[in-house]
């Protein structure tokens, strides 16, 4: 399929975009029907959604055909609409009027240009697959059909995401990928750390979503409008205040941060991986968690001129990337979790596209995001097909030597690694190059040595994930034996734009600056498009390899036992001394590891105690100090209790008044005259 | 000072004393008799005013029918004929407080208001001047009146005569 | 000079005096045979003296008499027909209790239907002699009725306590009226009320009114001048407990206002600030006092206190212009006709459920609701209309109260305002205690067949329920009575 | 049709009374003539407004329509003005569905003491009290109507409800009681003060006929204030809400949330803001600081519940925060997030409390801690309770999200005379309140419906939702879908009232 | 004569009257008390009756002396129905009902 596109590129030569009409009912003439027509793509699956829900229980495979059609027919749309793209269409942009609420009319809509035709691919592309897969991967489970139907309503939602034309259109999706994330990680809620996790992953995000709705909110009344082109436009243009840009930026940034796992709110991400592994892949890898750095990706405009990004240095969406990077690969080297350390890999690589986009390189940002996409989907769907064989373990010091019981899932893993390792001329190569690249000519230094570190970190912590996995001896329990067709085929197909996608951008080639590029019409805007830089992709390239050697060398030429390694660093050292004959490279290598060992596991521990801490603190401090105290002193007591005392106090003044009715005649006679003298003389002398 | 001015006081000192007699002895029949010294000194009073008319009825009405019935009503009720310190309750303070507060009260009031007015008798109100008045202006009270007495006499009977 | 008499300007009284006499025969004739058509003939002699109030309604003049002393016009019209259903009401209610009691049947007609005379002629009195014989001639006969359970101690103390506040209360407006005598050279009200106006020496003409005031406030059992009240409501036969909350109390609302609007307006910084004090304190201590009462009975004297101090609310400001004055006539007359009629419900469900429980313990009436629904559907209606609840009548007779306290619009008034709103929320606590004692507990008695309820009872209650739901929809009729009163 | 645009909405108005004097006539025994006249008439009384809402000209949503004006107690000027405009019909028939529903509901269990009789003519006083109050124009009708609600709310919680029923009961009458109180001097406080004298709310909301010092209009609106914000409930008026929830039977509960609590809102909009517009825009920083206030404090108190019921009275406070916050802004946008507010919320947190009551009849205990494996045992209803508590945490897509985040939009910017800095620190705050909104409920979920089944429940047979369960929620589930996705359907309606109402604050 | 005269031994009379009332147990010791302070009225009216020449004064008085002994008249019997049933005079002891 990949191929087709490729050939008609060639056939195609450059492809222009053309001018945006300004109403969007205008331009439909220039614009392709099948691109018209991109409301189907959220529909179906909605729809596919709600029938499964219905009727799923009923049918043959408990509803997986209904999805699986819907996935099918969303993902020949795609096709079809990166076809008519490349083949020239005009933007589309159609809406119509959701509701009027007060002066303004809420629409709802599409927005159909590169971006959005690259995001149908990648959703619907890993959606399909996952569909696909994970008929064999869940087989038997006891809520196939609630799985099925999830999966349908988070790719419907995903894909209402993508194609929405305005801000709040796009929280609606934003907020239902969330619900369908917290559904698929907490699949097996009957272990309770299942639901902890989903709903950490829900209210986490949840917390940036405040920033998001703000955000837009903000750019609501500075423009008028929810739509992202007029958004764009006006920030563009000099439309909005720079500070409240500035705002609305920091606002859209927190909502970006908690939904892309950025720093500090990425905590929630590897706790996320409680969920099935083909959600994982999908939502928590290829598509869900890139929505920040879509949301990014669509309203550049706001982003680039509310930080500044023309101006260099540094700024605050960078150095999130930035430190997201980094850490969160340091992180990855410390985990047994084989799925976790791709969720640590993720979390790095999504860093990597802010990062991307805080020094002006949108394309390289979204391109990787596109080659990401495939490879780590196809990663996470490894792991799940190793898992599948090891026992649904996820534990790699229960693995090893799988090389040898399942070669599929092995080689098309090794793909996947490479690709992600950024080793030309697989697809993370191209896209993280072009992002060392901008970082490089946008004069971003700190976020060039951040990102050549991560580069090379990322390749050590995935060579050590592939020779725990699969090379050694098998630890686990039972026999390993290879998946069925339903889990390997899916992976093959993956393997194939995770060699191959990178090559669209490749020097010579290019086009996928062509295809998707940031534009906004009516306004002079231009992203300077960078040439490709044979000395940094050979730096880079050295990185990587070099990254990867060291992790051949600590963890497959090591004859230490399993694990002590991770444990004592110091003493892999003393083993590694001991073997004269590499010395030099085990100096190094002693080195990294001596050195990554700490670094990793200090981050680590601030990660699990300080920022998750902090998290986890505010959360528990929220429900076992703030709550209670606002319900048991504060509304109880003090609210609750003044009411209470009000009516004690009625009731005891009551009880002392009684006291007068003596029943005594003459007393109340006492008071009667008494009364009478003293209000008489009151009266007369008083007044 | 005229005979007036020294019958008054003649009078009105028998009047507060008897009156003050009665709200203090200590024999209940007594009380009753110091009654009788304070309605006659009203009747009195009232022939100084050359009320003749009210004075009479004074006389027959509280002297003739109330004060004996007050009578009555301490025999039914059996009260000592001797003296007994149970008589007054344990609110004579307050009680005087209350009555002197009010005492001044009004007294202050009324020198005020009429300083040193005095009383112009010209000729005795006739007996014909009450009844054209109670027969013009106030023929609906006093028929009201008669039905009261009914009421207060059918009522009284029932509920003072034993049952059983 | 010989008074024309206006026969026609009788009529009512008339004929209420000849079943009087009636009455009193027929007792003398039917001499230990079944009396209870002496309750027929009193009962129709109220119907019958209605209809002249009806034809002098129709004709609609004012007739007034004996140089000013007297006078029938709209405002004693619409009170002398409350009056005399209010009568009607409690001789219903009245029939089977006192039958079952053998109470001495022919005599308490006589002296119901004395009473009643006395408020008759109170509607129409303007001069300060009558006003006193008609207060006396409502009083002394429910001095005797109080004490009608002869052998029952509590009867008895209560007609003593109730007679001697009387008694002395009278004394007190006996004094007052005669400074207002001396001050005004006549008896006549509309002298006094220029006299008020005019006579230098305000002490004493406060001193006056304010001794006069008492009176009526002991009267109506406005506080600190209601102690009697709980102490004779509670120990009194029930129905003339309600007679007394009703119809007696009204007399003395009527002669309240007759003396303040007809005679003492003009000093209004004297009567002003003295109802506005006996309003708040009747309001405020009634009211806290009967939270804690265990006794239906005794909690309804409270309430009627309470309900009594929202009465002389209108009075407190009623001095702060025409348009103040005359909403708060209205306000006083129209929530007279709402109270007699929740009133008299409330005490006529007493009675038919104490003829199960024989209690008039709060308590007993646990359950009520399980056991005889019609019932306590009913004293809830009754009791959440005197807590002015809509759409039951009590509503608007709370509304008009607070619309003339808004008229007058000052501060004091405002103040006041907030004082009854206040008093409205405490009042419905003790009201919905018996509400809750009904609906929310198990039955208290073992008896828990249905409650038979007799035919007078039942027609008596079932006049005044009409009237709650009545006026509590369509409150227009009795406001239309309250408008025509300042005509 | 003549006859139904004069007619059709006092019967709305006065079906259900009818309906209730029927249901006395039947014999107390024959409890199936008793429900299916309570049926009938619900049901007659919710086609009528389905035809109110059929006949309803949306174009002419701003003004009044199925207009009554007949003369009642004309010795105070106060007449039988009724009529509905684009904020009162989406309410009217939401008090219809909602009375309707738990009709069906309650078919087969009535709760202790039983007594069908009683509770249906109560069900159906209430819904003649709902309806009055949202078509009422005349102060006096109004507050009349506000008044009938009380008394069977206060018996359904009194008789019908749970241990601690009888504070829970006088507590919700005393706390309206004196709302009411000081609202109808208020009422009358207007009367007096507009010429001419008149208790008409169009008459009155006519620029020039009120006639005072803006002291005196701060104080009549401090009077309506109480009367509506105790009803509502607003912080701190709050506490009568969680007792008397907790206490109420499932479907007083329900229509409590549903419709009772829009009352107050209601009044706000109705009645507070069009008469008096400067005293609202004095205020308005008060109510908007009570609004957050609320919001943040229901949050933390639904935090510390142990009880389900509870919780969800709590996050009543929370969410009519919301709608008080939109109302404060004394904007269009924020009118209709109201609205839409009062909607949702009714519909939403009805949803919750039948759910509530269907968990406490199945396993006997609210106890949170108590609960668990929901999903396991009865999954059905582990789902419904999980749709619903999405919406409630106000979800995109589902019907609380348009009564949330418009009302924060809306803080964004306030009317002219409010300071945007206040506001936009109430946006920020309501925000947050967002995401405590979804940790209770989800912690709640979580709890209630998630893990595994406790060893308590392991051997107990968990219906799930049966039949009458499924007719009477249907309705609501799919309201809240629907309206979430098309929240037109709302705003069209409400959207031109609420420009009439704010117009005056130059919105 | 002064007219204040007459009004200032009303006065004093009236208070004695409250004495009576307020500090004697005896029911009939109250009564006593209470004609006194009626008798007080009575000059009262008297006296204004005749200092400015206006009869109706003294028709009041007359009509307060009728009423006074119909009170009186009713006192007694509900004093002697007291005292039957609680065999004893004294006001005090009637306190039964209360609170």
């Amino acid at each position: 399929m990949l191929a087709t596109i490729a050939q008609s590129l060639l056939a195609e030569g450059e492809h222009v975009v053309d001018s945006v009409g300004e109403g969007g009912h205008e331009a439909l003439e220039a614009a392709s029907w099948i691109l018209q027509q991109g409301w189907l793509m959220p529909l179906v699956p909605a729809v596919s959604f709600f029938a499964i829900l219905f009727f799923g229980k009923r049918l043959p495979r408990q509803g997986a055909e209904i999805g699986l059609a819907a996935v099918g027919f969303t993902f020949l749309w795609a096709v079809l609409s990166a076809f008519e793209w490349i083949g020239g269409s005009a933007v589309v942009e159609r809406s119509t009027t959701w509701f009027s609420n007060g002066r303004f009319d809420i629409d709802v809509g599409i927005h159909v240009d590169g971006l959005t035709v690259m995001m149908f691919v990648v959703v619907t592309t890993v959606s399909a697959l996952v569909h696909v897969y994970s008929l064999e991967y869940l087989r038997g489970d006891q809520r196939f059909t609630y799985y099925y139907a999830a999966l349908s309503l988070f790719t419907a939602s995903m894909l209402n995401l993508v194609v929405a034309d305005n801000l709040l259109q796009l929280i609606v999706g934003w907020e239902l990928v969330g619900v369908c994330s917290f559904m698929l990680i907490g699949h097996w809620w009957e272990e309770k750390p299942n639901s902890d996790a989903a709903l950490k992953a829900f209210l986490t995000t949840r917390v940036g979503d405040v920033g998001l709705m703000l955000g837009a909110i903000t750019l609501f009344f500075a423009v008028g409008t929810f739509n992202i082109e007029a958004i764009n436009q006006a920030a563009l243009s000099d439309g909005i205040r720079h500070g409240l840009l500035l705002t609305a930026a920091c606002l859209l940034l927190l909502g970006v941060a908690g939904k892309s796992a950025q720093f500090p709110l990425h905590i929630w991400l590897p706790d996320a991986m409680a969920g099935p592994t083909p959600v994982s892949a999908l939502i928590h890898a290829a598509t869900m968690v890139v929505a920040g750095v879509y949301l990014v990706a669509r309203t550049y405009g706001v982003f680039f001129e509310g930080f500044s990004i023309d101006s260099g240095g540094i700024n605050l969406l960078a150095l999130t990337g930035g430190v997201t990077l980094f850490i969160a690969a340091a992180l990855a080297f410390v985990q047994h979790d084989i799925k976790k350390v791709l969720a640590y890999s993720t979390v790095s690589q999504l860093g990597y596209m802010i990062a991307a986009l805080g020094v002006g390189a949108w394309t390289a940002a979204v391109f990787h995001l596109f080659t990401h996409a495939f490879f780590k989907a196809l990663l996470f769907l490894g792991a799940g097909s190793v898992s599948h064989a090891a026992h649904h373990t996820f534990d790699m010091r229960e693995m090893g030597g799988l090389r040898k019981y399942m070669p599929r899932t092995f080689w098309t893993f090794i793909i996947g690694t490479v690709a992600l390792a950024g080793i030309p001329p697989l697809a993370g190569f191209w896209s993280k190059d072009e992002i060392l690249l901008g970082a490089k000519e946008g004069d971003f230094g700190t976020i060039l040595i951040l990102g050549s570190i991560g580069a090379f970190m990322t390749a050590c912590y995935m060579g050590r994930t592939v020779f725990l996995t699969f090379f050694g001896e098998y630890r686990g329990h039972g026999t390993p034996h290879e998946s069925p067709g339903l889990i390997t085929v899916p992976l093959m197909i993956l393997a194939v734009p995770s060699l191959l996608i990178g090559l669209i951008n490749a020097p010579g080639i290019e086009k996928f600056n062509d295809w998707v590029a940031f534009h906004v019409p009516d306004v002079t805007f231009h992203l300077e498009h960078h040439d490709f830089d044979p000395g940094l992709a050979l730096i880079s390239t050295v990185i990587a390899v070099f990254g990867f050697a060291v992790a051949t060398w600590v963890y497959y030429w090591q004859k230490a036992p399993k694990g002590l390694l991770e444990r004592q660093p110091v003493r892999a050292v003393h083993t590694f001394l001991e073997q004269k004959y590499y010395l030099d490279h085990i100096a190094v290598s002693g080195i990294a590891a001596g050195t990554a060992g700490p670094i990793a596991r200090g981050t680590y521990w601030i990660n699990q105690h300080v920022i998750d801490g902090i998290v986890n603190g505010v959360g528990v401090a929220t429900n076992r100090f703030l709550a209670p105290f606002t319900y048991d002193v504060l509304d109880q007591e003090l609210v609750d209790g003044m009411y209470d005392d009000i009516a004690g106090a009625t009731s005891a003044v009551g009880g002392l008044l009684r006291k007068a009715q003596s029943g005594l005649i003459q007393r109340y006679a006492l008071v009667l005259f008494a009364a009478v003298g003293a209000g008489g003389a009151a009266l007369a002398y008083l007044t | 000072m005229g005979p007036q001015n020294v019958a008054f006081g003649i009078i009105a000192a028998a009047m507060i004393v008897g009156a003050i007699r009665v709200v203090t002895t200590k024999v209940v029949v007594h009380a009753a008799l110091y009654l009788v010294v304070v309605l006659a000194g009203a009747a009195g009073l009232y022939v100084l005013l050359a009320a003749e008319f009210v004075a009479w009825a004074q006389v027959l009405i509280y002297v003739g029918a109330i004060l004996v019935l007050l009578l009555f009503g301490i025999m039914l009720t059996r009260a000592p004929l001797h003296p007994s310190s149970e008589l007054d309750n344990d609110q004579r303070w307050p009680a005087l407080v209350v009555s002197l507060g009010i005492a001044g009260l009004l007294i202050a009031m009324l020198a005020d208001a009429f300083q040193d007015d005095k009383v112009r008798i010209t000729n005795a109100t006739g007996t014909g001047e009450i009844a054209d008045s109670i027969f013009n202006q106030f023929v609906v009270p006093f028929e009201v009146v008669s039905i009261l007495l009914l009421g207060a006499l059918v009522g009284a009977v029932v509920l003072a005569r034993r049952d059983d | 000079m010989t008074p024309t008499i206006d026969y026609h300007a009788f009529a009512p009284e008339l004929v209420l005096t000849g079943t009087i006499v009636l009455v009193l025969l027929v007792d003398l004739v039917l001499e230990g045979r079944d009396r209870t058509l002496v309750s027929r003939i009193a009962a129709l002699g109220t119907l019958g003296a209605l209809v002249p109030v009806l034809t002098l309604g129709a004709d609609g003049a004012d007739r007034t008499m004996f140089g000013g002393a007297y006078e029938v016009n709209n405002f004693s019209l619409v009170l002398k027909a409350f009056f005399l259903i209010a009568a009607y009401v409690t001789i219903l209610i009245s029939v089977d209790y006192i039958r079952e009691g053998d109470y001495h049947q022919g005599e308490y007609y006589f002296l119901i239907l004395v009473a009643v005379l006395g408020m008759m002629i109170m509607t129409s009195a303007r001069d300060l002699i009558t006003i006193f014989v008609a207060l006396e001639t409502i009083s002394i006969p429910t001095y005797m009725l109080a004490g009608w359970r002869k052998h029952d101690a509590r009867s008895n103390e209560a007609a003593v306590k109730y007679y001697i506040f009387g008694v002395l209360s009278s004394a007190v407006m006996l004094y007052g009226m005669s400074l207002l005598f001396g001050v005004a050279q006549s008896t006549l009200i509309t002298e006094v009320a220029s006299a008020v106006a005019e006579f230098d020496d305000r002490a004493i003409v406060i001193v006056g009114i304010a001794f006069t005031i008492v009176g009526f406030a002991f009267k109506v059992s406005a506080v600190p001048f209601h102690f009697w009240a709980p102490d004779t409501y509670e120990g009194a036969p029930t129905p003339v407990t309600a007679f007394l909350s009703v119809a007696s109390k009204a007399g003395g609302f009527v002669a309240l206002m007759i003396v303040v609007y007809y005679g003492f307006f003009a000093a209004s910084d004297t009567w002003q600030p003295l109802m506005w004090v006996l309003a708040a304190l009747s309001m405020t201590v009634a009211n806290v006092i009967a939270i804690q009462q265990t006794n239906v009975v005794r909690m309804l004297a409270y309430s009627s206190v309470s309900q009594a101090g929202f009465m002389l609310v209108p009075f407190a400001v009623a001095a702060e212009s025409a348009a103040a004055a005359e909403s708060a006539f209205q306000a006083t007359v129209v929530y007279m006709l709402i109270y007699g009629a929740m009133n008299l419900g409330a005490f006529g469900v007493v009675m038919a459920v104490a003829r199960r429980t024989r209690s008039g313990e709060i308590s007993t009436f646990a359950g009520l609701f399980s056991y005889a629904p019609g019932l306590a559907v009913l004293m809830s209606v009754f009791l959440f209309s005197l807590a002015g609840v809509p759409p039951l009548a009590g509503w608007f007779a709370k509304f008009v109260v607070f619309r003339a306290v808004l008229d007058a619009g000052t501060t004091w008034a405002v103040i006041l305002g907030v004082v009854a709103a206040v008093n409205s929320v405490i009042a419905f606590f003790y009201y919905a205690g018996v509400a809750r004692q009904m609906w929310f507990q198990a039955p208290a008695v073992e008896d828990t067949s249905p409650i038979r309820i007799p035919g007078a009872l039942a027609a008596g209650v079932a006049l005044t329920t009409a009237v709650v739901l009545v006026i509590g929809v369509y409150p227009e009729f009795f406001a239309r009575l309250g408008e025509l009163t300042t005509r | 049709m003549e006859w139904f645009d004069s007619w059709g909405l006092t019967l709305a108005i006065f079906l259900p009374v009818a309906g209730a004097a029927a249901i006395l006539v039947v014999p107390r025994a024959d409890e199936a003539t008793q429900k299916l006249v309570a049926l009938l008439f619900t049901g007659a009384t919710l086609a009528v407004s389905i035809g109110l809402l059929a006949d309803f000209d949306y174009d002419r949503a701003s003004g009044l329509q199925f207009e009554v004006n007949k003369s009642w107690i004309d010795v105070i000027n106060s007449r039988y003005h009724i009529g509905l405009d684009g904020i009162s019909l989406p309410l009217l028939v939401l008090s219809a569905v909602v009375t309707l529903l738990c009709v069906v509901y309650s078919w087969d269990h009535f709760p202790e003491p039983h007594n069908p009789k009683a509770f249906l003519a109560l069900m159906l006083l209430l819904e003649t009290g709902m309806i009055g109050t949202f078509a009422a124009q005349d102060l006096i009708l109004f507050f009349i109507f506000f008044e009938v609600v009380l008394l069977p709310m206060y018996f359904m919680i009194g008789v019908w409800g749970g241990p601690n029923r009888e504070y829970a009961a006088i507590k919700f009458f005393l706390f309206t009681l004196f709302g009411s109180a000081l609202m109808l001097l208020s009422f009358l406080a207007l009367y007096f003060k507009s010429d001419p004298h008149t208790f008409d709310i169009v008459a009155l909301s006519q620029p020039g006929v009120l006639e005072m010092s803006k002291g005196v209009g701060s104080l009549i609106f401090a009077g309506m204030f109480l009367g509506f914000g105790i009803k509502v409930p607003m912080f701190p008026f709050h506490t009568w809400l969680p007792d008397a929830h907790t206490e109420a039977p499932t479907v007083g509960s329900v229509i409590l949330a549903a419709v009772l609590l829009k009352l107050g809102t209601y009044g706000f909009i109705r009645v507070a803001l069009p008469i008096l517009p400067d005293a609202a825009e004095d205020w308005a920083p008060v109510i908007g600081t009570l609004a957050v206030i609320g919001i943040i404090y229901g949050a933390l108190a639904c935090l510390a519940q142990t009880d389900m019921k509870r919780l969800i009275a709590f996050s009543s406070v929370a969410h009519m925060g919301f709608v008080m916050l939109g109302i404060a802004t004394l904007t269009d946008f924020g009118i209709n997030a109201a609205v839409m507010g009062m909607v949702a919320h009714g519909l939403i947190t009805g949803m919750l409390f039948f759910l509530a009551g269907s968990l406490q009849e199945r396993y006997g205990t609210r106890e949170i801690a108590r609960l668990g494996g929901l999903l396991k045992s009865a999954p059905r209803l582990g789902w419904i309770l999980g749709f619903t508590a999405m919406a409630s945490l106000g979800l995109p897509g589902l019907a609380g999200f348009w009564g949330e985040f418009p009302a924060i939009l809306s803080a964004y910017q306030p009317a002219a005379a409010l300071s945007e800095v206040w506001f936009r620190v109430f946006m920020v705050v309501a925000a947050i309140g967002t995401v405590l909104a979804a940790g209770y409920l989800l912690y709640m979920y979580q709890r209630v419906a998630m893990g595994a089944v406790p060893a308590e429940w392991e051997d107990a047979h968990i219906h799930d939702v049966h039949t009458p369960e499924w007719i009477a929620w249907t309705p609501l589930l799919i309201g809240i879908l629907v309206i979430g996705i098309f929240p037109a359907l709302i705003f069209e309606m409400t959207d031109p009232a609420a420009q009439v109402v704010t117009k005056v604050f130059g919105g | 004569m002064y007219l204040n005269q007459y009004l200032f031994l009303a006065a004093v009379l009236f208070c004695i009257g409250v004495y009576g009332v307020l500090s004697r147990r005896h029911a009939v010791l109250v009564l006593m008390s209470v004609e006194i302070m009626l008798n007080a009225v009575n000059i009262n009216l008297i006296a204004f009756s005749v200092h400015i020449q206006e009869v109706s004064g003294q028709v009041f008085a007359l009509f307060v002396i009728t009423v006074a002994a119909a009170e009186v008249g009713v006192g007694l019997a509900i004093v002697i129905l007291i005292y039957r049933n609680l065999a004893s005079p004294y006001l005090d002891q009637v306190d039964s009902l209360k609170g």
